[in-house]
């Protein structure tokens, strides 16, 4: 399989629905260019100014738009730029796409596509760098999708906006630019089917996007160790692949949850409740989780370096729970 | 246009008896006093064109051509309702006629606007899309990045602010400085005006110039609608607030009286017209009553359909 | 103790902060009639329209001046109207108001607080029921307590706005006429400081809110079956009275935690887990949840009891976790 | 004014020269080209006055009198920095000089704005607050809100829009419809004025005026500075997007050139002076620089401090 990077691979499932479905588009700040992450770059030369769409710094209207424009017959790719800021259309999202077609009574779709690039890295700051992905989960009516490999992102954004309904897809930028094998013919990976990175026997690990690599690297560093660690990504959150995790630990029997926004009222709570909830007589030993500490994002490398989940924490958690 | 027209009053008017009656759960925003704008908007459009209306909406449903039955059904919260009884008076839609719904967000309609404009034009129809909010949701960011991205599109969008002045119990003048929201399109390089709210007439020639602009691709208008709610905010509201005298004024610019004097000056209605239109008014209505009244309200777990079109996982 | 209700009770805490600090504000629509539930009435008549601010439909303007406000030398009390419309402001809560002492170093403090009334109820429809707060719980930058009765409601409420941080307070709508006994004197609740609703020996119910009623109308039902349940208030989430929750499973070894949001990524999945990471080895069962389904809160009556949390289920769980 | 005027550039030249060499972590955007702003706008200001700034503030924390010192070593990340290194470039402050901070959000200050200045109403003072923002953030929803609410409680705010017409790479005239930013204050009200930005004399002018309004209960303003970022948007931009006549065209606009002519023609600088002041600055400049190098960096669990300021359960 041909290599490609995560970033490019986005762009190629952006070209290749867009030659498809003449409904799609793009919008967002400085997709023309491609600024800052060049997802949508050369976009513009093959679809137009009409498909790829600069927008004012106007969230609210970029989103809100959106849905108007998918109720009313097309098929909208909105760039959030930086997740962070769709604070600056949360009501758009939560109250009037992720419910519109329910308090309507079914009467209309809104196929559209959120692209929210997110995560931490690079000292980019408290208003750069925040993973948000609990408050979409936990949201009726979106579903949510967070890949973690170049071919899974192009996978999943295809079926994103292919899907009927409203999908956020968090992409993480220090992903970008990882490269992976992505397959030279057209491939969907749906939403609500988990893939094992890795297969392992003692120790369950379940993380997502960025989280599934330190996962891999953790489960290098503790085959050393003579653990043998598996890697679960469940690459949507909304729908959620139950059954795969449940699978993963009736086989392992301890289970670590990675992620890397903070500790409360996440995602990896939730996802640890639910293992619980299906796998409790399972379980050898408590459900252990990596995730950042509650505070925000520092700018300066050793503290930003201090909140980052990574590789090391996984191995001493599935160290522990080995004891 | 009586067609359209007539019909508004009526229906919010036994409404609030029913709610009265505790025929109807939740709260409900009548526009009684109001329908000359509902009116005079609805008339300069097609069936084929859209409206974003808010949490007063029936009057604007009903004058888009929305089926009096179904609207009565939802309000009712009957399975039958137009949203099948999810939304409520202040969710009602009816797709079917471009009403693409009430909303419980103030000013969230502004930004849909440019999207359905949007849509409009890469579609390639001649349609237009009408935004309808109040005077106290004109101060929110959406009614900013609405119109100014309507008109970097020049997108056929028609906003229509409907100045009842007030907001709640706020009145007009302490919610938005310099006190004229028509005014505010300049900055934005798009046609602003103000017109009498209870002149049916004026408002649809206002409405029909914008159209004619949005159709022909020059763009969207801001018009401000200024007219006089006649009841409380919702049904409920005792309006401690606000002097009687108030209603009173309004009531003389009764924007249906008015209609119908025009009508009949203009020697477009005969004598027994107004009767005849009025029977007929009032027998529509006490159909979509029976209609709501004996319908059935919907199933407990009717409550888990309608999220998704794909949700294979549905139930799990 | 003199009864009062729910919402004379947040009324009297206001009338008691404003007089004992004159930087004390409030802010919001419609406030001076006290518009819709009453809490702000009478405080116009006796502090004043300048300290009783009446504000345009403007939510990021109410919130983001009171940021700014609170960081130049005012109290800020603001009356989100209903929680739902936080959407409105989610930039300014979370980006601003909670990260701001942080980013700059801790040069600047931030005493605000947002009331946030929030809940189903009423067939007030999708845009006015619901509940938000796993969203800030998730935000690190912010403290969030939730009160269940009138005494807890006045007591939280000014220790709220003495606290020299930002503090979310979710005040329940079906709660506010609710009655129940007020210490005559002054009285505050701190923070992170849980209270036992009922005692009991059997399980342990975590509930917040309308559904700590819930969950004691639940237990007088399950007291009838021979079950004896411990109904634990954490009052507030953010700080968490960690300790209360370890020693009352330490004596039940049982739990149901019962909220009133939707399962996914919700407070009550995040509590699961820190009672399972705690409690691990007091657990006898899996924990069981009471939330409600995934869906937006639809407004006909029978379909809305049905998304509605309530004792029922809670005996449910509770009789299930006893076999 | 040459006092605070001045050292601006400098310190942004270096500081670029510093990011290409690795010295500097994150983005930094840099205001070179757009000195006449800053210092047009705080020789307006007193010390006690706010400051709301944007993600382009170096310029600003400076002009408004700020530690030179402590902003490279917080830009540099160092625990001796203005903000601990929690902040970085964007999210520098100094509340000792009445600077309330750099916004990573665009047009957030917007909606602060209204309460500085209601807290400068209630508490008595005499003081006013500068709320900056640039011409791709004017788009947002809350400039809309902010200035409405300032209006409307007639708040001593000063809003200054620095308009370089680009928002990263998007041109001024594709993302604001009616062209003109000082013409949407006529829609609430207040005073709106264009001014050269480059001439920091125009700017100061406007913005005194803006301030005496303020000042004497009068209310807000909004000033719009037309000026030329004679650098990328943020360092690394290659900045394809823009033709170089358009920065050529910029710099014989030299706001630190005018303004110097301007003084040397006022007989206010002897020959002799324009060098010494260069001398004292580019001392000034190079001694921040070596205090940020010599600074430590913080250490890293100093990540868990400075979120509330009652934490009984810190670290628990
Ligand atoms: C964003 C938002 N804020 C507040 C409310 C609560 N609310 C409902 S109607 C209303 C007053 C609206 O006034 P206006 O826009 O003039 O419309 P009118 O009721 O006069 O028709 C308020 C404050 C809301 N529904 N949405
Ligand atoms: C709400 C928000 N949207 C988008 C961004 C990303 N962004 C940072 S600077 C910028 C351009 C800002 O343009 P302008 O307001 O004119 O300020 P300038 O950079 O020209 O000084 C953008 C889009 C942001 N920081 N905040
Ligand atoms: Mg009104
Ligand atoms: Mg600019």
């Amino acid at each position: 399989m041909p290599l490609m990077d995560f970033g490019d691979a986005l762009n190629l499932a952006l070209k290749e629905e867009m030659r498809r479905d003449g409904r799609v588009y793009c919008i967002g700040e400085d997709i023309v260019l491609g600024v800052p992450f060049s997802v949508t770059k050369g976009l513009a030369e093959e679809f137009g100014l009409a498909r790829v769409r600069n927008a004012p710094i106007s969230e609210a209207a970029i989103v809100g738009s959106s849905l108007g424009a998918a109720i009313t017959g097309l098929v909208p790719v909105v760039d959030m730029h930086f997740a962070d800021f769709v604070t600056c259309a949360m009501d758009e999202v939560v109250n009037q796409i992720a419910k519109s077609r329910y308090m309507f009574g079914g009467q209309i779709a809104c196929p559209l596509t959120l692209r929210m690039p997110y995560g931490i890295g690079k000292s980019a700051g408290g208003h750069h760098s925040n993973s948000v992905e609990a408050w979409f989960v936990n949201t009726p009516g979106l579903k949510v999708c967070m890949p973690s490999t170049p071919a899974d992102a192009r996978g999943l954004l295809k079926t994103a906006i292919r899907d009927p309904d409203p999908v956020l897809i968090f992409e993480h930028r220090a992903l970008y630019r990882v490269q992976g094998e992505v397959p030279a013919e057209e491939t969907l990976v749906p939403l609500g089917s988990a893939d094992v990175k890795r297969a392992g026997t003692d120790v369950t690990v379940i993380a997502t996007a960025r989280m599934v690599g330190e996962a891999l690297l953790a489960a290098e560093m503790l085959a050393e160790e003579g653990i043998s660690a598996e890697v679960v990504d469940p690459r949507s959150l909304v729908p959620l692949d139950r059954a795969a995790l449940a699978a993963s630990v009736a086989k392992t029997h301890r289970v670590v949850i990675a992620e890397e926004g903070p500790m409360r009222a996440s995602v990896g709570a939730w996802l640890a409740w639910v293992v619980m909830e299906q796998s409790f007589d399972e379980l050898d030993a408590p459900i252990a989780r990596v995730a950042a500490p509650d505070v925000p994002i520092p700018f300066s490398p050793p503290m930003e370096a201090f909140v980052t989940a990574h590789a090391g924490q996984i191995v001493a958690a599935a160290v522990e729970l080995m004891k | 246009m009586v067609e359209e027209g007539a019909p508004t009053p009526a229906p919010d008017a036994r409404a609030r008896e029913l709610y009265h009656a505790g025929r109807i759960p939740g709260f409900i925003h009548l526009s009684v006093g109001q329908e000359g704008v509902a009116v005079g908007v609805c008339a300069a459009l097609r069936r084929d064109d859209y409206l974003l209306s808010t949490h007063r909406g029936h009057g604007h449903l009903i004058a888009k051509g929305g089926s009096l039955r179904r609207l009565m059904a939802e309000i009712f919260g009957k399975v039958t309702g137009c949203c099948k009884g999810k939304g409520g008076s202040m969710h009602i839609a009816d797709a079917s006629v471009g009403y693409l719904g009430a909303n419980g967000v103030l000013a969230s309609g502004c930004v849909l606007g440019p999207g359905v404009g949007l849509s409009i034009q890469i579609r390639g129809t001649d349609q237009v899309v009408v935004v309808l909010f109040g005077d106290g949701a004109a101060n929110r960011g959406p009614f900013h990045e609405g119109v100014n991205l309507s008109a970097l599109w020049r997108a056929p969008v028609v906003f229509v602010c409907e100045n009842n002045s007030w907001a709640s119990t706020t009145a007009h003048e302490l919610s938005t400085a310099g006190g004229s929201i028509a005014a505010r399109a300049a900055g934005y390089g798009i046609p602003g005006v103000a017109v009498d709210g209870n002149d049916a007439l004026a408002v649809h020639a206002a409405v029909a110039e914008a159209v004619r602009r949005a159709r022909g691709g020059d763009g969207p208008s801001l018009i401000e609608a200024k007219t006089v709610r006649w009841l409380g905010h919702h049904e409920g509201d005792p309006q401690a607030y606000r002097p009687k005298s108030e209603v009173e004024e309004g009531r003389r610019q009764d924007p249906i009286a008015r209609l119908r004097a025009h009508l009949e000056g203009a020697a477009l209605l005969d004598a027994a017209q107004p009767a005849r239109v009025a029977q007929a008014i009032e027998a529509e209505v006490e159909d979509a009553i029976a209609f709501a009244e004996s319908s059935p309200l919907p199933e407990p777990e009717a409550a888990l359909d309608d999220l998704f079109v794909h949700w294979p996982w549905k139930g799990r």
